[in-house]
């Protein structure tokens, strides 16, 4: 059981979740979406600047939630920069998979996303995990609902 | 009479391959002595009684499960909300909705239908817009519409049936036009046992442009429900009546017209953001749920929808089929039996008088004799008006009936002759 | 941990006569093992567990005494009615109200206060007028007020709080006018703990000419409620945070409002006679009970209240007045413990955050050993903007709690303040 | 069980049922009341002449019941008559102790109306029996609201 939570909570973790990584507002944003969890009250807001060709040039967030969400967030701004859309958006369910446990036939590499997958063994936690992932996905293709986990 | 003696060969020869001592077993109350007698409960379309796989879900539930739902990282509010939820699965897959999100949980088939009236009804309707609701609807069918009429400066009016209690069609055809914005149907009327054309009815609604609202209250112990073939819009249960716990039932609502309406009541659950300068709501299903919702009577419900796929509905609908055919072959032989409600299409009810006794004392001498039957207007007023009547007796039928329970009844009418000679 | 270990001298020192083992032993679900640890359920304030007493009364009702209440002359009907309507007279006595005619069944405080919100604001407001609505509410207790002030063109106003989580009373007396009609009030705060002055804030609302409504859904659990002591007009609570099953609870309301309030959901029960033409309602509290009701989880929460009378509520309260003296001792020998409410009267919640972790991490760690609170904005996210917190912890006692499970979660603290360092 | 439903149903008790005394309209009536069962649907509807001194000159109903309630209220205006206010309502006061079973300690000769005592064994019809007398009460006392036995 501790080690569980050891395995949840890893330093990374905590240390995204203390320093997150592109935190901020992003000047040149041409695309946002806001996320909130109405259950516990995280919400965060996520800026992206698209190019031309659907590439994710830039991206920034704010927001306030438990160490998970903040962690997931940094980690994910980290790895969007460079991709696709269409390559953020399956980098999302592989890693959706992953932190649900349904990944028994994928093994997709989620490079340093690995370091959240212990999410899977806390079931109601794995919400947190993947807000930042539903707010991006939702800003990148301009949705204009408000996202959230319920 | 013993339980085994109830097992008449009328049981055996039907062909029906149930064993009803057996699911009869699973009710404990069943054996219950009434007045000296084993109860013969035939009172079932006011409330059926419970299997044991019902009652003993309900208490695993205490003992291993409950925390509040859907706000708790700890793991009984995690096993609480996974029972909850995947007791709308089942619901979900009892009516064959598409998606989990057009179940709502609500008390019963009256909250369900107070629920449309008042949210969609205050959405959509406007002075002189119309709602047709048929004349052998249930009370909890006509009022909440009156109800919003009222409010909104709309208009009930009432689709008629003819004297076997079918609704007369063409009229309805008639009634329908361009004002019309809901039609409320019974699938299954309570008093008269009429099996409504719903799927029609809700054909000729959509080409008028009205949403159809079934009450299903009477239908869901007895007929398998598919809200995509009948392509109603919302339809309302109770689990009550289909061998759930009391206070559950559920709303089926068409997901792009929940999606739309604004909240019913307000409170925890049903929130996205509160604050005093304004409140966001939250995504169906949960905007309609206010509140900590009735979690362990959902459970229980998921529970009876499993007893009743564990048996078949179909089987469930042949035997009550046969316990009706076998009723009416009974009453045929007396001159002084009145029957209400002889559509073609008919289920689970058998309504009737019996000249020079008045239903509350035939009720009462049946009683006597452990035979549990309704007598009254059986919340359907408009109905006993169009009969001129002012009660009927009644017996309905659940699964754990037999052909003798109905030799009982006949019995029992036939001291009640003499007495009142 | 061992069962025995539980009773610690504390319990014993403590001067209070109740054999807390003895108690926990009604409650099965309390020994249930949670990730390798025995239960701690300190998630009280969000629905509490289930004694045997309640559980096996469920079990009784649908064994022995189960049909639809009010319409059937035959025995169980009668059996069902007399189960009902006596349960009705528990709560009437549970919050010592003058006739059993005043108590509503509702599903909970949430739809409770829908009720009032809807039938008596719909009757009372006229745009302009107000509705004072305190700071430290409930979603439940803001939400319904926001909706009817919509509709009615009347206006919501908050009661501050101080930091301490205390009402302003100059503030509330300042707010009273002669447009107030209402005054919406917690009696103790889900989120806070703090327990309201409620007899004087009738008072003064009562020589404001406003009626008040009180939230007694964190008060029921805890406090001997007397609706005629406190002249409050109405008031709201869940039997699921007293012992009781989910799905019920009541609202109280004087006789004279209720009678003089329209109907709020429509349907059977709740008629004197239905037409096409129109209908009339019948009494209280029938009027306000529209479609069969809860009976077996209303049956339930009259076992709830017996079970509180016999360990008897002043001693539950001494009790758990311990715990949270008890609690608060052991976090004054923290500095990164934040506590929030600090109000004079306090009952059954400690509500707090530990810097550098947030509380919804923490609540996955306390989990992990066990240990079940809550965390989050407990539905009272007004009180969260206060703070300017996003979310607390929030440990709630029962009667069933011990010292030994308060221990045991600030050695889960602890283990939360090491993983974080 | 037989004859519990023998003692309830005596013959007295259906041949009022079947030939209700005073059936009808009232010509003189100067007071009148409403009765309605809501749970079963019987209603009925009595006329009353009250002279000066506050004596029952005549009583009629018209109405649709059961055997019980139409028995009760053509036994009722039987014995009304002639009596005074105050008279009939402590009659009523005996009559419902009796049926209710709360007469133990109450041995009040109430006359015919000892035909209906049976109903005590049968407690769901007690509101059957009573009804006719509280609509009687209410038209001897002017009072506005329909009866209800809710
Ligand atoms: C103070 C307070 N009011 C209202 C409610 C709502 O009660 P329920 O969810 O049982 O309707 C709660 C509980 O969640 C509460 O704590
Ligand atoms: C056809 C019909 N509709 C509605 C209802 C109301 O259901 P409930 O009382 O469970 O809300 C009933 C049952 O009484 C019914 O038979």
């Amino acid at each position: 059981m501790m080690d569980d939570l050891k395995a949840l909570y890893q330093e990374v973790i905590i240390d995204h979740s203390r320093n997150p990584r592109n935190f901020g507002a992003l000047e040149s944003a041409n695309c946002s979406a806001e996320g909130v969890n109405p259950l516990c009250g995280d919400e965060l807001t996520l800026q992206c600047w698209l190019d031309g060709n659907d590439v994710i040039q830039d991206v920034k967030f704010v927001g306030q939630g438990c160490a998970i969400s903040i962690a997931s967030a940094s980690i994910m701004t980290e790895m969007l920069k460079g991709l696709t859309k269409s390559e953020a958006e399956s980098l999302f369910e592989d890693f959706r998979a992953r932190v649900t446990g349904l990944d028994e036939f994928r093994s997709a590499d989620i490079g340093k996303l690995e370091v959240l997958s212990g999410v899977r063994e806390f079931p109601t936690r794995v919400k947190c995990a993947t807000l930042p992932w539903h707010t991006a996905i939702a800003a990148i293709n301009r949705s204009e609902e408000q996202v959230t986990t319920e | 009479m013993s339980e085994a003696a109830l097992k008449t060969p009328t049981e055996i020869q039907s062909g029906n391959l149930l064993d009803i001592q057996e699911i009869r077993a699973q009710f404990p109350i069943l054996g219950e002595i009434v007045h000296g007698n084993t109860l013969a409960y035939l009172d079932n379309g006011a409330s059926s009684q419970k299997p044991i796989a019902v009652t003993e879900t309900l208490e695993r539930y205490y003992a291993t499960q409950h925390a509040n739902v859907h706000r708790g990282v700890h793991e009984l509010s995690d096993r609480a909300t996974e029972a909850y939820e995947s007791a709308r699965k089942t619901a979900c897959k009892f009516v064959n909705a598409n998606r989990t999100e057009e179940i709502i949980f609500v008390r019963g088939t009256t909250e369900g239908l107070n629920l449309v009236a008042e949210s969609y009804g205050r959405w959509k309707l406007q002075p002189g817009d119309e709602i047709l609701v048929s004349e052998m609807e249930h009370h909890s069918n006509i009022v909440p519409w009156q109800l919003i009429a009222e409010r909104t400066g709309s208009i009930v009016r009432m689709i008629p049936m003819n004297d076997n209690g079918e609704i007369i069609q063409e009229d309805y055809l008639n009634l329908l036009n361009d004002k019309t914005q809901i039609v409320a149907i019974t699938y299954v009327a309570n008093s008269l046992g009429t099996v409504n054309p719903i799927k029609e009815m809700v054909r000729m609604a959509h080409d008028a442009g009205a949403v159809v609202v079934v009450d299903a209250a009477q239908a869901a112990p007895h007929i398998s429900i598919d809200v995509i073939d009948l392509d109603c819009d919302f339809l309302a249960l109770s689990g009550h009546k289909m061998y759930a716990p009391t206070g559950i039932g559920i709303l089926y609502g068409k997901g792009e017209l929940l999606e739309a309406m604004p909240p019913y009541q307000g409170g925890g659950e049903m929130i996205r953001r509160v604050s005093f300068e304004g409140s966001t709501y939250a995504d169906i299903p949960h905007r309609f749920e206010a509140g900590t919702p009735n979690i362990a009577d959902a459970v229980g419900f998921g529970a009876a929808c499993q007893f009743m796929w564990d048996i078949g509905i179909d089987e469930i609908a042949t035997h009550e089929k046969e316990l009706l055919d076998y009723v009416h072959e009974c009453a045929e032989r007396y001159e002084d039996i009145r029957i209400y409600g002889n559509a073609k299409h008919k289920a689970g009810v058998f309504a009737f008088t019996l000249d020079k006794v008045h239903a509350h004392d035939l009720g009462t001498v049946l009683d006597r004799q452990g035979v549990a039957i309704r007598v009254g207007h059986h919340c359907a007023m408009p109905v006993m008006k169009h009969f001129n009547v002012a009660a009927t007796a009644r017996a309905s039928f659940a699964v754990y009936n037999t052909h003798d329970e109905i030799d009982r009844m006949f019995e029992a009418i036939n001291f009640a002759r003499e007495l009142f000679g």
